[in-house]
């Protein structure tokens, strides 16, 4: 560890496992995370033990963290039991060992103004948008939220939005709570109404790429963290890109892992994830 | 039993000394500065560069990666900046840590392969060049080089011919042949000072979802201590039929044993790679753990033991009384 | 949604029908009697029996095996009681449980080969041959028939004469060469009626203990879903070479998603093999398991999905809502 | 499950584990086990969980089951700590699951008369010999033990061998506890002192080839339980096999796993373990 900005490697302990509608939090022990933790970071835990067949880390966003207390630092994931890792994760209890490195990523970055922001979270999404709003309320921001899920068991932190937001509004796709139909639905009254100069997103991609163009068309900035399948989680295999536009207006595949997770919505060529767009800088040539 | 910190692990490589015989594999640590936040990479045997190519290139669509049992698929597809900004940034980057930086090339044509060791050779801070033949040849039908010995050996004609003497030049060898030792033999008669092996062997996945390859490349590399074992008999094969031909030994390292199996089975060094993205501290436990697997049989340097494993077992050595190998 | 009783599992399999697309490995399952302490054998696919040659053969010394990561090698060197006996003892014990029986034949010459071509061929209670040519080749200094494209179909070719023609021969290819579609289509010329891919790909281990190779036959196969990837890349090259030979996929399967990645690659039947070292009752699970996995994306019938992977992802089929794939 | 006398496969549920010196004892709920069991036969457990790295088996001796009670059937064994899939073992707790197939093997062959016998245990391979003493007894015959370590904490049952044994000897390498020395320092002894018609070993393989010596050398039969390293333990896989030498003076390549593991003493060629003997059955050609 010689960067003393950078994340993070630790055996750390489970300090409580608790279910929450679909999802599951894992409060971890890990000095040291929490000083370097900006909302949208990530975390990236190793699964399965030590002869584990499984080989690859599994990326979460922090949701939470505390800086000392009795435990000397905790960090808190949201997670839902997608395939074996995170099945894996579920049967963690306390006292048991998970190997994390964090926090990685680029987090969200704070407008420099007193500005009103809306802050948009799909199903587990909204994890990272809790910090989030503490920094930006810090900051004499506005905050709002909306959050969406299909159903009501796969929305979370609703009641903590009420709480941490100057407003709040959920969507279920099911109706099950909440206004029925997606967050894109209301995303756009959202912003008008509170004038929000950024829109911050974290959930599926389709998502993120809806909220960008609301947020486009309000003239506001989007600031939204993707969620791209990950190998290394630090910046060295590759594996990670998605096509997004630079300063000088060239198309690039920049890794998301380090580069991101969030970028800025009007720059990321959301139709053109999972692929190489022809003008993209060194697309020219098919490739071994 | 000497003290692990008596155990001397400098190697000489080809020519080139090393304080240690861990080095990152190509692809696998990038350029080294994104490890430097998990520890020093001027303390690696060798940082090993993801291999360059001539121009920028983007690389294959996502998905690039698909986990599979103790290993992943990728297919990159070689995404990388181009040899100008290769050299105007990284390579100064790793020569400012004092970081032994091993450069990985990567064509698609001779003509590719001659230009970036012309451009690599004339630059200062490269402590050897590892020629990626995984490549397909543009020239004959896509196939790729290291799939054909006399097309193999061309690429490493041309490389050595526009590298500075005493630069090793290393080729890389793919494991996906029916002669192995075939290959190794054209490669070194044609100039290369040593092989590094293995590349991935190539497979793929099928998506649960699309019933579809996974796979943005539709087939990929499979690495990771999955290929371990075929890594090893690859060493071992060619370390049997060239025993004076230094080998850098590739696939699936992950502790210090494996490193020390890679050595008695006749490699000189090791490059770790995927467990890196399981473990970003790997490259140094691993160097650690080499330390104490030698001390606790005895060894007192990390040279004694390569090849070790093509000589009959002596009862000396069975008899050393492991951890792990129980008196009841 | 059909429910998975509805799935129709039953396969042709180059002529001969099997009531669904399981069978076990050869060398994996021996003549079958162990297993049925599990499962009722005659529910199988079919019983691939251990490679049988001429005479008895001991193998190898031990060790034999070695675990490695979500694999092992093996050296077991083929022992087995040789042909009489088989056909005298175990034959008769699968026909009598009504199993259909696959029978794996092994030899070091083309005459041995069609020895057993002849013997095998005019025993009742054969479902269909398979040629086992990963052996080294007595008359071509060793080297294993199934590496050469032109020994390999020479020994397709003598035992084709010797079989029955309603008699499937099936010729098992090894993934250790360069050109897998060269060899396959070399074997069909001379008559295989479809191809099992793969056998074991060769590998290493080295003993902590001893530091020297762990197996007594220094190298040994490796098998397990530790080489799936590479098995599946195997049948999907060779089928989209060769879309109208049956395949029958082999390589790490170990639950019914294993199998229709098989399938959905080109294979039309599967063979499980080290899995049934973990789990005994592994072929018979995976043939519920497979019957669900069909059912859940609304597939009628195994013989529907083979070779699927080939063609454009649909999106009625994309957008199957697969547990499994999230909506958040 | 067609075959009722033959093994059963279950996901069995940890009751406990214990540590006694150098071991752990795990008890395991396999319901029906009990039934089908004899002394020596043996237990494979799988290893890792579900997507372990480690695809085969563990052997164990099977020490004592249950037949019913309050769990339905319990079965335990006594494990040292090895490589990775004993350590996983070790972090096995009640409700746990485990999977486990038994009883495997072929069990010891007891006497058909009222005779006198010496159970001979090397370190966790005193384990089947308790359940084969109470057999052994209740059919009449004379019980005598003799177990040995390479040091205290390695020996397993001496207090219960004081109970189940009508006498019982003690070795250890260091002399920590017992006679300093290995067992088959004082078998000889104890072979001629009881008249002992029948010696059953486990442990060590070089410890059985000694003991086989003693037996022979007194006229005694001996039935030893060999440990050969095992990838199926059900009989498919050829990897476990040993030079024995058969009624018809032949010697083949047997499994220990069906055949075995336990073998009479003076059919097994001890110092050929390891090798294909020039005149086992079959051994005239190489192998590919
Ligand atoms: C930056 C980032 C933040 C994330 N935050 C959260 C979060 O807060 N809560 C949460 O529940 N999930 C989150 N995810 C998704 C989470 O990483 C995956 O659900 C998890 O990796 C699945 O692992 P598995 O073994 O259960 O599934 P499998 O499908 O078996 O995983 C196989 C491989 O695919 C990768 N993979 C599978 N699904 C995804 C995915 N959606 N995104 C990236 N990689 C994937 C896995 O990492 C693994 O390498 C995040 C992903 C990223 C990249
Ligand atoms: C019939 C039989 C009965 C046994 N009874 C007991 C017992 O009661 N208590 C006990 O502690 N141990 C017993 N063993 C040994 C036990 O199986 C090994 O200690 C265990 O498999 C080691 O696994 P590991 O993952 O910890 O070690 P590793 O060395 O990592 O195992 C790697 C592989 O080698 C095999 N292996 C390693 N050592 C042995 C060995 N000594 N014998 C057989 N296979 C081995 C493992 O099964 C595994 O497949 C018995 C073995 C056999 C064959
Ligand atoms: C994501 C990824 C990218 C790779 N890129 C390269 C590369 O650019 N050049 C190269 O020679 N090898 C490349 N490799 C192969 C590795 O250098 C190494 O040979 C192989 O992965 C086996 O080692 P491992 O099992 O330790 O990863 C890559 C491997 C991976 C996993
Ligand atoms: C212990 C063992 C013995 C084997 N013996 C044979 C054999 O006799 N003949 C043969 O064709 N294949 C043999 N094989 C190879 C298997 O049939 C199969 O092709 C290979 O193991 C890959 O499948 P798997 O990963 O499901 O085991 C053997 C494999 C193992 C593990
Ligand atoms: S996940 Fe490896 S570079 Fe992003
Ligand atoms: S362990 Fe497989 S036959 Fe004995």
């Amino acid at each position: 560890m010689t960067a003393s900005a950078g994340p993070l490697q630790q055996r750390a302990e489970v300090l409580s496992r608790k279910q929450i509608g679909a999802y599951h939090i894992l409060t971890l022990v890990a000095p040291g995370v929490a000083e370097r933790c900006r909302p949208g970071h990530f975390a990236a835990l190793a699964v399965g033990g030590p002869e584990s067949g499984m080989l690859l880390r599994r990326a979460f966003s922090i949701y939470r963290v505390r800086e000392s207390g009795t435990y000397g630092g905790t960090l808190d994931v949201v997670f839902d039991v997608h395939g074996p890792g995170t099945a894996w994760l579920a049967t963690r209890g306390p006292h048991d060992i998970v190997d994390v490195v964090a926090p990685l990523g680029r987090p969200f970055a704070l407008p420099a103004d007193q500005v009103p922001c809306v802050l948009v979270g799909g199903g587990y999404g909204s994890a990272p948008l809790f910090t989030l709003a503490d920094r930006l309320r810090e900051r004499g921001c506005t905050v709002h939220m909306v959050l969406g899920a299909s159903t009501e068991q796969r929305l979370f932190g609703a009641l903590e939005a009420r709480r941490s937001a100057h407003s709040s509004v959920v969507t279920t796709e099911d109706g099950s709570v909440g206004v029925r139909g997606r967050v894109t639905d209301v995303l756009s009254e959202v912003v008008g109404r509170s004038g929000a100069a950024v829109v911050y997103a974290c959930g599926p991609m389709a998502m993120l790429a809806a909220v960008a163009g609301v947020a486009e068309a309000h003239g506001a900035w989007s600031q939204c963290a993707v969620e791209e399948a990950m190998a290394c989680g630090i910046g060295v295999c590759m594996t990670c890109v998605l096509p997004v536009v630079g300063d000088d207006g060239r198309t690039r595949m920049v890794r998301s892992c380090v580069e991101g997770p969030v970028f800025r919505g009007d720059r990321v060529r959301w139709s053109d994830v999972g692929t190489v767009p022809a003008d993209a800088l060194g697309a020219a040539r098919g490739g071994p | 039993m000497p003290s692990p910190r008596d155990v001397d692990l400098r190697v000489d490589l080809a020519g080139i000394l090393l304080p240690n015989p861990v080095m990152t594999a190509s692809g696998c640590a990038a350029a080294g500065r994104e490890l430097d936040a998990f520890f020093d990479v001027a303390d690696l045997g060798a940082v090993v560069t993801k291999s360059i190519m001539l121009d920028p290139r983007a690389g294959r669509p996502t998905p690039r990666m698909a986990e599979t049992p103790s290993g992943m698929l990728n297919s990159i597809g070689l995404q990388g900046p181009g040899i100008d900004s290769f050299l105007g940034q990284e390579l100064p980057w790793l020569a400012r840590r004092r970081a032994r930086a091993v450069v990985s090339i990567a064509g698609s044509t001779l003509g590719e392969y001659a230009e970036l060791a012309r451009r690599v050779g004339s630059s200062p801070g490269v402590s050897a060049v590892e020629v990626n033949i995984s490549c397909p040849n543009v020239a004959n039908r896509g196939m790729v080089f290291a799939c054909d010995p006399y097309q193999a050996a061309k690429v490493i004609a041309v490389v050595r011919r526009d590298v500075p003497r005493g630069v090793p030049v290393f080729a890389k060898l793919s494991p996906d042949v029916t002669d192995l030792v075939g290959v190794a033999e054209a490669v070194v008669a044609a100039g290369a000072s040593g092989l590094s092996m293995i590349n991935t062997t190539l497979g793929l996945a099928i998506d649960p979802g699309t019933l579809r390859p996974v796979l943005g490349g539709v087939t990929g590399g499979l690495s990771g201590p999955a290929i371990r074992p075929l890594a090893l008999r690859c060493v071992w094969q060619v370390h049997q039929a060239m025993p004076d031909v230094p080998i850098i030994g590739i696939g699936g390292i992950k502790t210090g044993f494996d490193a020390l199996a890679f050595l008695v089975a006749g490699a000189s060094t090791v490059q770790v790679g995927t467990v890196i993205f399981h473990d970003p501290g790997a490259p140094m436990r691993i160097v650690a753990e080499l330390r104490d697997e030698l001390s606790r049989r005895a060894f007192t340097s990390a040279a004694q033991v390569v090849g070790l494993a093509h000589t009959p077992a002596t009862d000396s050595l069975a008899a050393t009384d492991l951890e792990g190998l129980r008196t009841p």
